[in-house]
């Protein structure tokens, strides 16, 4: 087992890990808003990637504009959502389950959809910043790699200061934990969620953004995507977006070790298999607080 | 251990939640076929003293022993099957069931037929639900709820969903049956009722311990203590409690 | 969980549409009746899933095929029909397609499927009829070896394993890695393992990736590690290709022929670069028997045809073949005798009386190999042990 | 009411039995895989409608079933019923082992639970090719055949899968107006109260998750028979997805519900298909349709539209 190998399959672990991260926190921040587990976040990811690509390589904009938009799409995609579905449903007083299965058909149809308009094949986006490499410990690491790894910890940073310090975050905050409360002091609790959502979208099309230069996007990516966010968000606790960073960093890491280590043909195996111990041993996750056995 | 004249009894039973103690050395008995009753203000412990006999809560000290047996390991279904059957503050009844579905849930634990047998209709799992709907079509009659048994529980008033809950108690034959603030919610003639099914199941031999704030509805009971702070300060027939000066100072603000 | 149901669904109108709409899709049109009864080709492809980067070029040099036949007046003077039915990259959509073409469409031949599960599939089906059926999948499981008429046109795993191992060997790669998924990847890696000792070439560092595999860095640098002389890729996508590549791994990469698609290509980015394949069309400098073939290609769709497309385009042209010999109107036994016998393809040679059902020899391969992303022939030429 | 109800059971069974001979024959094909569908979602149902689970693992024990049926019958020359049972026991055997720790959860990580196990279960699929024959899956599988009579055509083997749904339905028949039955109505309307009564939910649940993996079980057994082929590619996790769907846009809590949910998922993506690339969209608007307009599925709706016509009529 040398350095290298090690160092490289760290920086995999890592850079995989901060993927499923990003998908984490957005389904962890949509889960702590509304109580709804969103099975359609990958398909954030897919949308915001295949802007950029269009914007960029269809009208040739200026990449950050062309990401900028692509982060917009997947907030109006979140406000979409839940003004056309959850709010109905919401008032309805819809049963637990449905909001799950509800995102599950809406996942399937937007895949399909992209599938339709965009066609089968796999698109890139270029790297951030320059192309060059670095070679640290004998492993080989990408700029744009440097660059993902910094802007998530920002973004995962930034989500947290936003949750305590902004008025927005902190009635968005309020009107999830709880929602009578918040709504007796005057928080519209209605659009609280609204903004949920558009958050949730906007983090899930960056964190497409941010993976396309790796691994190229098409329409079948979203599921993979959601399986691995909601293994990350789950490993963290499911209403914590910290936790479900912190969550998918391990998961990416444990994936690594378990290639390196055992066989790269038993890496779900063991990762899934992982998760399912997890969640029956430790019903809060890593560090999430919400109590799952009282369902 | 005392003898068997007692159906439950506690021995210096406490219990904490995070360091601050709940209940701190309670002991009382309620002997077969008796009614007793608990009463004390908010937060005195009842609840919790409720919630451990009944199993919810597993308490930290002390000995609960129901017809001579320590139940401190025993679970909530282990003790419903030995008759030890609890009431809820709010009555929870089976919404979606009939009146009639919903007392016959209440006879499940006489019967033994396994899901097996059920799948296959076998005919121990057909008698099984033929006795079970014998013995609820006769507790609707003794309850007075022959008329409305084809109901949804959804639709009954408080008072029926409290006889409902009491009916569908009794159909496992329990020997201790535990009441939690049964008069809340009630008007005074469905009170008065209740207080007759209380006094027709003492008669019927089984025994009662009965929670509450309604002083009028605890003088039904045969022995009443006073639950004050986690402690019983005082035991005795209505009449000697409600001289007592120690609680009236605490009732009463006197 | 306790979730009571005290939501109150309304009857909501929308439930009558969906009704109706579902009612009113329910009697698909009698396909109509023209002219001369054509020579009816059922073609079950996989153009949605998984599977659809197979079926789509596939159907393309199908559908050239019944084109170009029907100009020169089709089979004996009737022309010929493909009715294409997508199976949806699963053997149950198969089943039911293949269903539907052997008894309401009366198809005489059957051509499919893309993906040797389907292929089984519908083998299940035409072979108590005895119905010629032409599979575009490699030969797959041991009970293939018994259907007698059903013919495979791509070559079988063995094969390919041969051709990697040939050229390995003509560039003296002693020590080889191997990074392959675990659909087709593993059937030929076995096939690999089985060979190598023949070649005397040592497997120093072999990893797996599940099929749907989004980033293989972490195999890719665990075979760095073993500084392999060459690395056989086997898969569908460009993605550990690209991985190697990433790791700045300057080794021959020898990719197996699934991979030789110009749609893969584009998503290997600037990864396609001394990338060598053992398949058998190079639609930039083909060989003298497939210009023709390539020519028409291009004027019909634009852009240079590649294993698949070839392969769809032989397909059809077995089947004529075997019904022009058998006569149009020849019941299926006689068919399937006629079909078991040598056909030059545009692609390939064939010889489907061979054991392996398709007797593609190593001297048909043609080796490319990309440079800067173009394909380009190598003189290099396998001979037959 | 309870004469009109048997009425329609009746005609029903009559068209069931009588009109597949005059469908073309893919069209019954079709109804060959909603029956097959219809025992696998009968065991989603139970658990959905009776205990309130979301079961995405349902593929696992199908496939079980098929490649218990694959590999006995091809590699072993067993008797076609040998592989049934096998597949049914490790089924039970795996449903107990993980299913009782999984029941601890409840919620959407009970579902996530059971969505893990599928991915898990498809990697080892493809990984165990000594088994499951990997990519290539096990081929020529024989028919099914009772005594002489060989069940090779579509319409044969609809009799012979009519028979099992008809079975399997009335045994959930059973079981739901037992005592179990009850037990696991009271305990959905309110698990404190249930466990009151000595009803143990844990216990409970398990044994219909095992009862559900037995179905799965052997809806993956006839499937294989059907097919003659177990290859890895017909049990992803999309089918896992459309197993849960069968009993959720049918109506959970009634069997007939099931039965239409299976009709549904076979139907409909093959009538819809005629619109190439749209289909999968509009199967994914059709799925937010029903989640959303009709909680109660499409027999609930219907119900409710019966109840208030009927209610109407009252005076």
């Amino acid at each position: 087992m040398n350095v290298g190998l090690l160092a490289q399959s760290l920086l995999a672990g890592i850079t995989n890990g901060l993927t499923y991260a990003l998908i984490g926190i957005g389904l962890a921040a949509i889960f702590k808003g509304s109580r709804v587990p969103n099975a359609m976040q990958g398909e954030f990811s897919v949308v915001g990637a295949i802007v950029v690509v269009l914007l960029l390589t269809g009208h040739g904009w200026p990449y950050w504009l062309a990401i900028l938009c692509g982060g917009l799409s997947g907030a109006i995609l979140g406000a979409f959502i839940e003004v056309a579905f959850i709010r109905y449903m919401i008032r309805n007083a819809a049963p637990e389950d449905s909001y799950l299965l509800l995102t599950i058909g809406i996942g399937l149809s937007i895949s399909a959809a992209v599938l339709y308009f965009f066609g089968r094949e796999s698109h890139l986006l270029p790297g951030f910043g320059s192309d060059n490499l670095y070679i640290i410990l004998d492993a080989v690491v990408r700029e744009h790699v440097i660059w993902l790894i910094a802007i998530s910890i920002l973004l995962t940073i930034g989500l947290r200061q936003f949750y305590r310090t902004t008025s927005v975050g902190l009635k968005m905050m309020a009107a999830s934990i709880d929602p009578v409360g918040a709504a007796s002091i005057g928080i519209d609790v209605t659009l609280m969620r609204t903004f949920t959502f558009m958050l949730g979208g906007a983090l899930g099309a960056a964190a497409g953004i941010l993976i396309t230069p790796i691994i190229p996007v098409d329409y079948m990516i979203g599921l993979q995507l959601t399986l691995k966010g909601f293994a990350a968000a789950i490993l963290g606790g499911l209403t914590n977006p910290l936790g479900a960073a912190i969550g998918g960093l391990v998961l990416g890491i444990i994936e690594a070790m378990a290639i390196v280590g055992v066989s790269s043909s038993y890496k779900d195996v063991i990762t899934f298999s992982l998760l399912i111990l997890i969640m029956i041993a430790m019903p809060q996750g890593l560090l999430g607080r919400a109590g799952r056995t009282g369902g | 251990m005392s003898g068997h004249t007692e159906i439950l009894s506690l021995r210096s039973v406490g219990h904490s939640f995070g360091g601050f103690s709940v209940l701190k050395n309670v002991n009382f008995s309620v002997p077969h076929g008796s009614i007793v009753g608990l009463i004390g203000p908010n937060g005195s412990g009842k609840t919790t003293l409720f919630n451990v006999i009944s199993g919810y809560i597993r308490h930290q000290h002390g000995l609960v022993a129901y017809d001579g047996h320590n139940m401190q390991a025993e679970s909530i279904q282990a003790r419903s099957s030995a008759g030890l059957v609890r009431t809820f503050q709010t009555p929870k009844v089976f919404e979606q069931m009939t009146v009639l579905e919903n007392i016959m849930a209440g006879a499940c634990k006489l019967t033994r037929s396994g899901v097996i047998e059920d799948i296959f209709s076998l005919p121990r799992s057909r008698a099984d639900m033929r006795r079970i709907f014998e013995l609820a079509e006769e507790a609707c009659l003794k309850f007075g709820m022959e008329k409305l048994r084809h109901d949804l529980a959804l639709r009954l008033p408080a008072g029926q969903r409290r006889v409902l809950e009491i009916a569908r108690a009794v159909i496992g034959r329990p020997r201790l049956l535990m009441l939690d603030e049964p008069s809340s919610g009630l008007n005074t003639n469905e009170i008065a009722s209740l207080r007759r099914w209380i006094e027709q199941l003492r008669a019927e031999g089984i025994a009662i311990l009965l929670v509450s704030h309604d002083m009028e509805l605890m003088t039904v009971a045969d022995c009443v203590h006073v639950l004050y702070f986690g402690e019983i300060i005082a035991s005795g027939g209505m009449d000697e409690i409600q001289k007592n000066t120690q609680v009236r100072e605490v009732y009463l603000g006197a | 969980m306790t979730a009571k149901k005290t939501y109150h669904g309304r009857a909501p109108a929308a439930f009558a549409l969906i009704v109706a709409g579902v009612a009113f899709l329910s009697t698909p049109a009698a396909a109509q009746r023209s002219g001369a009864e054509p020579f009816k080709i059922g073609v079950i492809l996989a153009l949605t899933g998984a599977g659809a980067g197979l079926g789509i070029p596939e159907r393309s040099g199908a559908l050239l095929a019944e084109k170009i036949i029907n100009s020169k007046g089709g089979v004996n003077g009737t022309p010929i029909q493909l009715v294409i039915e997508d199976d949806g990259s699963n053997p149950d959509g198969a089943i039911s397609k293949a269903n539907s073409l052997i008894h309401r469409e009366k198809v005489s031949a059957l051509i499919g499927s893309s993906q040797t599960a389907s292929t089984v599939a519908i083998g299940g089906l035409t072979d108590p009829l005895k119905m010629p059926q032409v599979a575009l999948s490699g030969l797959g499981p041991a009970i293939e070896r018994d259907r007698k008429c059903v013919l495979h046109v791509a070559p079988s795993q063995a094969l390919n394993a041969k051709a990697i191992l040939e050229y390995a060997s003509s560039i003296g790669a002693k020590k080889l890695g191997a990074l392959y998924d675990s659909g087709y990847g593993t059937v030929v890696y076995n096939e690999l393992r089985k060979l190598s000792d023949a070649y005397g070439i040592a497997f120093v560092a072999t990893e797996k990736f599940e099929i749907s595999a989004t980033d293989t860095t972490t195999q890719a640098a665990k075979i760095r590690a073993a500084q392999p002389d060459a690395i056989v890729v086997v898969g569908v996508t460009g993605v550990p290709i690209r991985s190697l590549r990433q790791l700045q791994m300057k080794q021959t990469i020898i990719a197996a022929n699934g991979l030789a698609s110009y749609e893969t290509v584009k998503s290997m980015g600037d990864a396609a670069d001394n990338v060598v394949f053992p398949e058998f069309l190079v639609g930039e400098d083909p060989l003298p028997h497939q210009a023709e073939f390539v020519k028409l290609f291009h004027k019909e769709y634009g852009r240079f045809p590649k294993i698949l497309e070839a392969v769809g385009w032989d397909a059809v042209h077995v089947i004529l073949a075997a019904f022009k010999k058998a006569d149009v109107g020849a019941n299926n036994e006689k068919v399937c005798e006629a079909i078991r016998s040598t056909f030059k393809g545009d692609m390939t040679d064939y010889d489907f009386s061979a054991d392996d059902l398709n007797g593609i020899k190593l001297s048909n391969i043609v080796y490319s190999k990309l440079v800067a992303g173009q394909f380009t022939r190598l003189p290099f030429q396998a001979k037959e042990k | 009411m309870k004469a009109s109800r048997s009425l329609v059971i009746l005609l029903s069974i009559a068209v069931c039995v009588a009109l597949p001979p005059f469908l073309p024959r893919h069209f019954v094909d079709l109804l060959v895989f909603a029956g097959i569908y219809t025992v696998a979602g009968l065991g989603v149902g139970l658990l959905l409608g009776q205990c309130g689970i979301a079961n995405l693992g349902q593929i696992v024990f199908y496939a079980i079933g098929a490649y218990a049926t694959a590999y006995l019958t091809v590699y072993v020359q067993a008797p076609a019923m040998v592989g049934f049972v096998v597949g049914m026991l490790i089924s039970a055997a795996l449903a107990l082992t993980i299913g009782w720790p999984i029941l601890r959860l409840t919620g959407y990580f009970l579902a996530l639970a059971t969505l893990a196990m599928g991915i898990v279960a498809n990697a080892l699929f493809f990984e165990w090719d000594w088994l499951t024959g990997g990519t290539l899956g096990i081929g020529g599988i024989p028919k099914l055949q009772i005594f002489s009579f060989v069940l090779d055509t579509p319409l044969r083997f609809y009799y012979l899968v009519l028979g099992v749904v008809a079975i399997c339905l009335l045994l959930a028949h059973n079981l739901i107006r037992s005592r179990t039955g009850l037990a696991l109505r009271a305990m959905r309307d309110s698990q404190d109260a249930a466990i009151s009564l000595a009803v143990n939910p844990r216990a409970l649940r398990t044994r219909i998750f095992i009862l559900s993996a037995l179905l799965g079980s052997v809806a993956g057994s006839l499937f294989a028979h059907y097919g003659g082929f177990a290859n890895v590619q017909s049990f992803g996790i999309e089918k896992s997805i459309n197993f849960l769907l069968i009993p959720v846009l049918g109506g959970a809590t009634s069997l007939i519900g099931v039965v239409v949910g299976a009709l549904f998922i076979a139907v409909v993506p093959e009538l819809l298909s005629q619109f190439g690339g749209l289909h999968q969209i509009l199967f994914g608007v059709a799925l937010i349709g029903v989640v959303v307009l009709m909680p109660a599925g499409l027999t609930g709706a219907l119900a409710e539209v019966w109840r208030r016509s009927a209610e109407g009529a009252r005076p």
